[in-house]
């Protein structure tokens, strides 16, 4: 059973180890390390977006105060220890001392605050509830700073470690282009230029100090610059790999036992992402107001075989709605309530429904851009389609795609047959339940005092083996009514192909790519 | 778009069953016939010639190249490629028969009312048309899709509405060009009315001159779909759209090139089909091009 | 040297399988002005272009013959050989003025480069030769016209450059193809007069093509008669117009119309016994004005061009009344306004007593019975779409005149009125040639048993030999149904044969009116004369004067004053 | 002369005037909230929401909405786009300069490959060459230009490895420009021909060749200086096409200009976006047709002396 699992590169990356052997040779300072992308980030500023590839970029800008170690625990990072109160709602945190911001100015307790402020003010951070229930930010001193809550939170210590809570410099506030240009955090990189959709470029930032990632180097980093591009084609990221025109890329998935039977490049998988793939569905129409409906969708879907062919044994079956990795997932347990691939079943659930080969249930499913998963989504079609589903596809861009389903699940009065949809979500506690079924989450539709109750226990609570017994109940619950239903783990950008000069880099808990070790070998 | 910006002529009357002749007796005519019949026939038959069921995965292995029992090779599904691009002309047809059916008619009905009225609503239906011509169809088409979100059907609505001001303004041309023939003051002094000048005395004339448009415009049709396919904003899984089976290839480009290059070649093969037909038509109606 | 400069013989050319030259023989000598004349389709303007290797490459083909041409066969030379002989010993003119000048080059350009290219002057000498040609063919102001674009000139300055451009190099020939046919009649008789001047002053033998007997009499030395693609006669100008050997020959000048032909009578030529005289006033139009507007942008308008000014006239049943005048006169506009297919911008319209003006759109189709027009192309005149049987019957239809077979049988009548045969009513204008497509335009303008027929140019577009049965037909017609006429045309002799009263028109204003003996025998307005002066008369022996310079300032162009009896004139 | 280019300006602001109004419509005829389609991120409350609209005025009346607009695009604002907010101007502009590096390359080998085939194909009308040169127009016609680049792009990137295959820089532009250049250069191939016919079937072309002037000189000074006139004339149109075609291929070959962005923002259902691209391509493509429509007017006396 593994409830945790922590950073261990998989033996595939091991290569990577060995590079760091051979690596005899003087590993050169300096250079420029280019990182291609599929897709751009949608902001610098991190309340205004949740794209993981935003975050990525966050992370090597600005840092946090606390951060996740090789476990996925957070750990003092630029806050160096903290205190709570006795009731839990009021935390107070001292910094590290001579941390310097990227314009120069000390950062310090006013910065936490304005980070803090700021992402509950006029234009509010997209992830706001998140944060928890803050009530309001006190500096005690240039060092200190106490944050209070309404209501005790479990999952705040946890956010604090991740990039939504990245801390943003008090300095930004007078600059008008917070976000597109200008960008002052006290990350190991400083924005030099970003030309949206094309490349962001990042500088050495010499004033860099390491304190919580789980890296070797506490210094500023080796290479000169990180320059991040996008490249949306997957065959033109590999064959800019190949070339040397990018350094790290996400590779194609159906090239992936090429690049593993060669030693051209070597792959980095990142484990412990937090992400999870699963169907999420219309609960407020029919068909799938009928929870026979919803499990006949998963009895008949197959993720492992569709998983192996796509993306060929880089990511599991993840039955869980949280990913593993995350405080509360348990194979095991989930396992007990899932739902295995059984089509005799599913036809089963579907003729009491009084569905038939001569009446197929139909309906949509929607599916988002990237990552082979249109592809998945026709095998899934082709499945369904054999107990006599029939799921047309519509495949569209992830924004768009939480839109649709928003409104299709708030939408009331239709006679419109209810979709369903492969739901990705990638998170570093379970909490992220909360945000997601607690009303006014992101999904209406499913609802219940009585799930509410579950979820604000899950909030509540602080304490680690009474919050997994609630997590656990939650579990249980969305699962054993089939709202949630897992289907794989990791889901995006977590394979890392790279060139074989780049030595030390690293994917932290809960993909978070970290260059502080990285050098350019010649 | 390359299509006519001039009206045929209009001594160009040609009895229909010399039309057919003298299409065949053109090289182009005759090719391109043969290529829009071809494809008919392989839309209508598709379940006869298609070896396997287009949706069907592992119909074969999964990315198998061409071989004996897959003409075309497989894509990463398994689906034999063959069969999906049998299947896919049903959905070219039709691309092509709505996309073109809906700009053709508006087109040619808002080009006959402006070029019949005259006077402003024909400025300013003209302007707008204009105005609308020049944002460019693909501009148009994203606009529309962007308001209907993607699909094939609303990418075929797409396209018709935003080649409307094509038609129109061709519609337009040579209904002035008609309107200021002798014939047609002739039926006004001989006491037409209104609908009498436009059905009678108009229609006819532009007809002609928008089957070769038309026909061309199929062509267009066909790549502006296949276009925002390949774009991802038209057909969705699995319809085996051409253009869409060919940005799903893009991934594959190096490992699976039978998967671009038959997709591809349906589509030129296609829209140079309905080329050389509208050449072939334009060389039968219009005597200046035959006389070249 | 004596003999003859070039010998023609045997001459084929085919367009594939359509022979349109066949074994055409002639020779020209040095000096002379040889006239090829004929019909449309006779061959005489592709056998012309065969000498000088200018016909289309691909579609024509030289079958066989030869051109002598100071001892070398001009349709045998090398491309080479052939363009040291263009424009440099044989030089060439067209009909359109308008197009044969390249648009986007100065007249400069284009009268240096081939004095450049044969004689290698510079540029400087070149230039001063073409100044010199310029002053030579009457243009004013040649240092200016050097720097001018085509379109800066008139048609008539334009052939007047190509004449320069021509005979800039001295050529032994000149060939004119049709070289006025495009101009008005008064502009023609300035080039003519030209064209003469210069053969006289540089000796040039001229090869002049035209399908126009008057300009054949007053050019010509000798002339070819061509038809069909063959030569019928040739011979001495004066022996082919007295007489004639080829029928072909005889009926041609039959039908060409001869002004003063008919000087001595009163009204038109009666075709039958008893013809209608006219009677009642079937319309009358008075102070007609219109304006074109100028290129419309959303500025605002450019001034416009007067396109008619204070028009007025009245037409009787059983009578013609001619409007004349040449292009941009107003003569066409005046005829679409009185059917209002056109709208003026003032005046007064009357069909039969009844403002037309006043009409709703309605009634006014209604109207639109008592009045019908024949157009000047029959060609363009016809739905091309529509057979000729509901062509016809179109307009019983529309006004409700008859149905069914009753129709059909009308049609078939029509057909038989017009000298057609009722089955062809199954048939489409292009299968009809352009002659019996007037006929037809005519029994679609009679169906409706109109009062008033408006016929624009009605036989310009037509052979001579066609113009005449098309102009007895009208005449027929006019004196058994009583028909009123308003006959617009350029062509003076035509107007002589129909009209009863004339109304000569320029720039949009009518200069003369009155009964057709006044105005043509006797002119009281000064550009009545220079028109009648202008017109080429079919007769070599007329005895041709120079024509007298008009001052166009001093042309009175005021309002109309009774100088006799229904005769006025523009003060 | 200087009438002509004010008209012609006159006429682009019309066209950009309509394109503001087009554009305003565009967000009413989304079928549902297109603040909802927009915003749909995560954790926006109903006021949240109903604050956005305030805040993009889409709770005013339309034709308020519309003056609102116009006003603030008069000041050069285009609003902000919903992904990542940034000013779309800004945006705009910081990638056009990569499309129009695409456009211009790609019009200058459509002109150079597309006119001389043309040209050559009508001079030598009819013969062997002529059909060649068409035959291969046509073909180039029908080809899908993305998967001419895709073909491309698998020839010289993948197999040969000659030249990159994706990202900036003018090795990079090499490609995309010539798959955008060769579709582009087939449709002027093909409209230079008919046009040179019509010229060649000029009288003026025969009456300079009736003058003896050497072959050479009627081709180049008189037909295709006349010639030239109407092929300008039609690369206003044929400019906008390449605009448009630019979007696709700039998808194909992963060249980040505004093509790019605007699929992103169709995906993303990005309305500022969308709205300010329209707008943007209206102004870029009425613009330059007004270039291309003095470039021929100076190339034709008859407009440049104005008659």
């Amino acid at each position: 059973m593994k409830v945790r699992k922590t950073l261990a590169l998989p033996s595939r990356a091991t290569l990577l180890g060995s590079a760091f052997v051979m690596a005899g040779l003087p590993a050169m300072a300096g250079g420029d390390l280019i990182w291609a992308r599929y897709g751009d980030i949608d902001s610098l500023d991190p309340h205004r977006a949740t794209s993981t590839l935003s975050m990525q970029v966050w992370d090597q800008i600005y840092d946090t105060l606390l951060a996740f170690d090789e476990d996925g625990v957070a750990r003092p990072n630029l806050a160096e220890s903290w205190e709570v109160s006795e009731d839990g709602l009021s935390y107070t945190f001292t910094l590290q001392e001579g941390v310097i911001c990227h314009d120069g100015t000390a950062f310090g307790a006013e910065d936490v605050k304005f980070t803090i402020d700021r992402a509950f003010g006029d234009n509010p951070s997209l992830t706001r509830t998140s944060w928890g229930p803050i009530t309001g930010v006190e500096v005690v001193d240039d060092l200190v700073v106490t944050v209070s809550l309404d209501s005790t939170f479990g999952a705040f210590l946890p956010f604090l470690a991740d990039s939504f809570s990245s801390i943003v410099c008090a300095s930004n506030a007078d600059a008008t282009d917070f976000g597109t240009r200008t960008a002052i955090g006290t990350g190991p990189f400083k924005l030099v230029s970003w030309v949206q959709g094309d490349e962001a470029v990042l500088e050495r930032n010499d004033d860099y100090r390491n304190f919580g990632k789980p890296v070797e180097n506490a210094g500023p980093v080796h290479i000169d610059r990180l320059i991040v591009r996008t490249i949306p084609e997957p065959q033109t990221r590999l064959a800019a790999l190949r070339t040397g025109e990018a350094h790290i890329a996400e590779p194609p998935f159906d090239d992936i036992p090429d690049i593993q039977a060669s030693d051209e490049l070597n792959l980095v998988v990142a484990e412990n992402t937090g992400q999870n793939v699963f169907w999420q569905y219309t609960v407020s129409r029919a068909p799938f107001d009928d929870i026979r409906a919803r499990q006949a969708v998963a009895h008949a879907t197959d993720p492992e075989m569709a998983i192996e062919i796509v993306y060929g044994g880089t990511n599991q079956r993840e039955w869980c709605p949280i990913a593993a990795g995350v405080f509360g997932n348990d194979q095991e347990f989930c396992a007990q309530y899932g739902y295995p691939y059984d089509p005799d079943r599913a036809r089963e659930l579907l003729a009491e429904m009084g569905y038939g080969p001569g009446n197929p249930l139909e309906t949509t499913m929607y599916v988002w851009t990237g990552g082979n998963r249109h592809i998945l989504a026709e095998i899934f079609q082709a499945q369904l389609a054999d107990v006599g589903i029939q799921a047309s596809i519509e495949i569209m861009d992830i924004g768009t795609m939480n839109a649709r389903v928003r409104e299709d699940n708030e939408r009331t009065g239709t006679d419109a047959p209810g979709t369903f949809n492969m739901m990705t979500w990638g998170w570093y506690d379970p909490d992220i339940l909360f945000a997601l079924w607690h009303q006014g989450g992101a999904y209406a539709g499913y609802q219940s005092d009585e799930l509410d109750a579950m979820l604000e226990l899950t909030r509540e609570l602080t304490d680690e083996d009474a919050r997994l017994a609630a997590v656990q109940d939650v579990i249980r619950y969305l699962m054993t009514n089939a709202i949630h239903v897992g289907l794989y783990t990791p889901g995006w950008e977590w394979i890392f192909a790279l060139r074989p000069e780049v030595e030390g880099f690293k994917v932290g808990a809960f993909l978070h790519p970290m260059f502080q070790d990285v050098r350019l070998t010649d | 778009m390359s299509a006519p910006a001039e009206p045929l002529a209009a001594e160009a009357r040609v009895a229909p069953r010399r039309v057919l002749w003298a299409l065949l007796r053109s090289p182009s005519g005759a090719v391109g016939l043969a290529i829009v019949l071809l494809l008919i026939v392989v839309a209508l038959l598709a379940p006869a010639i298609a070896p396997y069921d287009p949706y069907r995965m592992a119909s074969g292995p999964r990315l198998a190249a061409p071989s004996w029992d897959h003409w075309m090779g497989t894509d990463q599904l398994g689906r034999d490629v063959f069969s999906r691009v049998v299947y896919g002309s049903r959905l070219t047809l039709m691309i092509g028969t709505i996309a073109v059916g809906i700009s053709l008619t508006a087109g040619l009905l808002l080009g006959l009312i402006a070029g019949y009225a005259g006077g402003w609503p024909e400025r300013i239906l003209m302007r707008l048309v204009d105005v609308v011509f020049s944002f460019t169809e693909i501009v148009i088409a994203l606009a529309c899709l962007a308001i209907l979100g993607v699909g094939l059907i609303n990418a075929m609505i797409a396209i018709g509405i935003a080649s409307i001001p094509f038609y129109a303004r061709i519609t337009h041309s040579v209904v002035l060009v008609e309107k200021n023939k002798p014939y047609f003051e002739a039926a006004i002094a001989a006491g037409a009315s209104h609908l009498r000048l436009i059905f009678l005395h108009l229609l006819p004339n532009v007809i002609p001159t928008l089957i070769v448009v038309g026909t061309l415009g199929v062509s267009t049709a066909v790549l502006a779909a296949a276009g925002l396919s390949f774009l991802g904003l038209g057909a969705q899984p699995p319809q085996p759209e051409w253009g869409f089976m060919l940005s799903s290839s893009r991934d594959l480009i190096s490992r699976a090139p039978w998967m671009m290059i038959f997709p591809g070649l349906a589509i030129a093969i296609t829209v140079l089909g309905f080329n050389l037909l509208g050449d072939g038509v334009r060389e039968v109606l219009d005597p200046r091009q035959r006389a070249r | 040297m004596s003999g003859p400069l070039l010998k023609v013989r045997d001459l084929s050319v085919a367009f594939g399988p359509v022979q349109a030259v066949d074994g055409l023989s002639y020779h020209l000598h040095a000096g002379e002005t040889l006239a090829i004349v004929g019909e449309s389709g006779s061959g005489k303007s592709v056998s012309s272009m065969a000498l000088l290797g200018l016909l289309p490459q691909r579609s024509a083909r030289i079958t066989q013959g030869e051109a002598i041409f100071e001892g070398q066969n001009l349709l045998r030379m090398s491309e080479r050989e052939q363009r040291r002989i263009r424009g440099n010993r044989i030089a060439m003119i067209f009909q359109e003025p308008m197009t044969s000048l390249t648009p986007v080059l100065r007249i400069g350009q284009q009268l240096t480069e081939a004095l450049t290219e044969h004689r290698g002057l510079s540029q400087r000498a070149a230039r001063d030769k073409a100044l010199e040609m310029l002053r030579l063919v009457d243009l004013s102001d040649p240092p200016r016209r050097m720097l001018q674009f085509p379109h800066e000139l008139s048609g008539g300055m334009r052939q007047r450059v190509m004449i320069a451009m021509a005979m800039a190099l001295e050529p032994d020939i000149l060939i004119a193809d049709e070289p006025t046919t495009a101009l008005d009649v008064t502009v023609q008789a300035e080039i003519l007069d030209l064209m003469r001047d210069v053969q006289a002053r540089f000796g040039t033998a001229i090869l002049l093509i035209t399908h126009d007997m008057g300009v054949v009499a007053e050019m010509a030395d000798r002339v070819v008669v061509m038809h069909r693609g063959k030569k019928v006669e040739e011979g001495p100008v004066k022996t082919i117009f007295n007489n004639p050997r080829a029928d072909y020959t005889a009926s041609l000048l039959a039908a060409v119309p001869r002004l003063g032909a008919r000087s001595a009578e009163d009204g038109p030529r009666p075709i039958i016994a008893q013809p209608a005289q006219p009677g009642e006033v079937v319309l009358h139009a008075e102070g007609m004005c219109k304006q074109f507007a100028g290129r419309g942008s959303l500025f605002g308008r450019s001034s416009g061009t007067v396109a008619m000014k204070d028009v007025g006239f009245s037409v009787r049943a059983g009578e013609t009344l001619a409007l004349v005048g040449e292009s941009g006169s107003g003569k066409s506009t005046s005829g679409r306004a009185v059917l209002r297919l056109l709208e003026i911008d003032s005046g007064r319209i009357a069909l039969e007593g009844e403002d037309m003006r006043a009409l709703s759109s309605r009634s006014l189709r209604k109207a639109r019975r008592a009045m019908q027009m024949v157009f000047q192309d029959p060609f363009a005149a016809l739905n091309p779409r529509i057979s000729i049987g509901r062509l016809i019957a179109e307009p019983m239809l529309i006004h409700g005149i008859a149905q069914g077979s009753e129709l059909d049988d009308r049609v078939a009548a029509l057909l038989r009125r017009v000298g057609l045969e009722p089955d062809h009513m199954k048939r489409f204008a292009h299968e009809f040639s352009g002659g019996q497509r007037q006929r037809i335009c005519i029994a679609r303008a009679l169906s409706v048993g109109p009062k008033l027929i408006v016929a624009d140019e009605p036989t310009s577009a037509l052979d001579v030999s066609v113009q005449a049965q098309v102009l007895e037909l009208m005449l027929e017609l006019q004196q058994t149904m009583g028909l009123a006429y308003l006959f617009i045309s350029h062509d003076m002799a035509v107007v002589e044969e129909m009209a009863h009263r004339v109304a000569v028109m320029r720039q949009g204003r009518i200069v003369e009116m009155g009964p057709r003996r006044n105005v043509l025998d006797a002119p009281r307005h000064p550009y009545t004369g220079a028109l009648l002066a202008a017109v080429p008369k079919p007769d070599p022996a007329a005895l041709r004067q120079k024509l007298p310079r008009l001052n166009l300032k001093e042309i009175p162009m005021g309002s109309l004053v009774e100088v006799a009896p229904n005769h006025w004139v523009a003060q | 002369m200087l009438r002509f280019i004010a008209q012609r300006l006159f006429a682009a602001l019309i066209t950009i005037w309509i394109a503001t109004i087009a554009v305003t419509l565009l967000i009413h005829l989304v079928p549902g909230d297109p603040v909802r389609i927009m915003y749909a991120g995560f954790q926006t409350t109903e006021a949240e929401i109903e604050a956005i609209r305030q805040r993009l005025g889409l709770d005013q009346p339309v034709w308020r909405q519309y003056f609102m607009y116009l006003g603030r695009v008069l000041q050069g604002d285009l609003g902000h786009s919903i992904v990542g907010s940034q000013p779309v101007l800004d945006t705009l502009l910081q990638r056009f300069p990569a499309t129009l590096a695409l456009t211009v390359s790609a019009l200058i080998i459509a002109v150079v490959v597309g006119g001389t085939l043309g040209f050559f194909a009508a001079y030598r009308r009819g013969t062997v060459w002529d059909f060649g040169a068409m035959t291969l127009a046509i073909v180039g016609v029908s080809m899908p230009h993305f998967w001419l680049g895709l073909l491309l792009l698998f020839l010289f990137s993948m197999t040969l490895g000659w030249l990159p295959v994706g990202g900036s820089g003018w090795r990079n532009l090499i490609l995309p420009a010539l798959t955008l250049g060769l579709a582009t250069g087939a449709v002027i191939a093909r409209l230079t021909r008919s046009a040179m016919i019509d010229i060649f079937d000029q009288d003026f072309v025969r009456t300079a060749h009736a003058k003896g002037l050497p072959k050479t000189l009627v081709l180049y000074r008189h037909a295709l200086r006349s010639g030239l006139v109407p092929i300008v004339s039609m690369l206003g149109l044929q400019f906008a096409y390449l605009m448009g075609g630019a979007i696709v291929i700039e998808n194909v070959f992963a060249w980040n200009g505004v093509g790019r962005l605007a699929i992103q923002a169709v995906f993303a259902r990005d309305y500022p976006l969308i709205q300010g691209f329209i707008l943007f391509f209206a102004t870029v493509v009425a613009l330059v047709s007004v270039i291309i429509d003095v470039t021929y007017a100076l190339l034709d006396p008859r407009i440049r002396y104005g008659t």
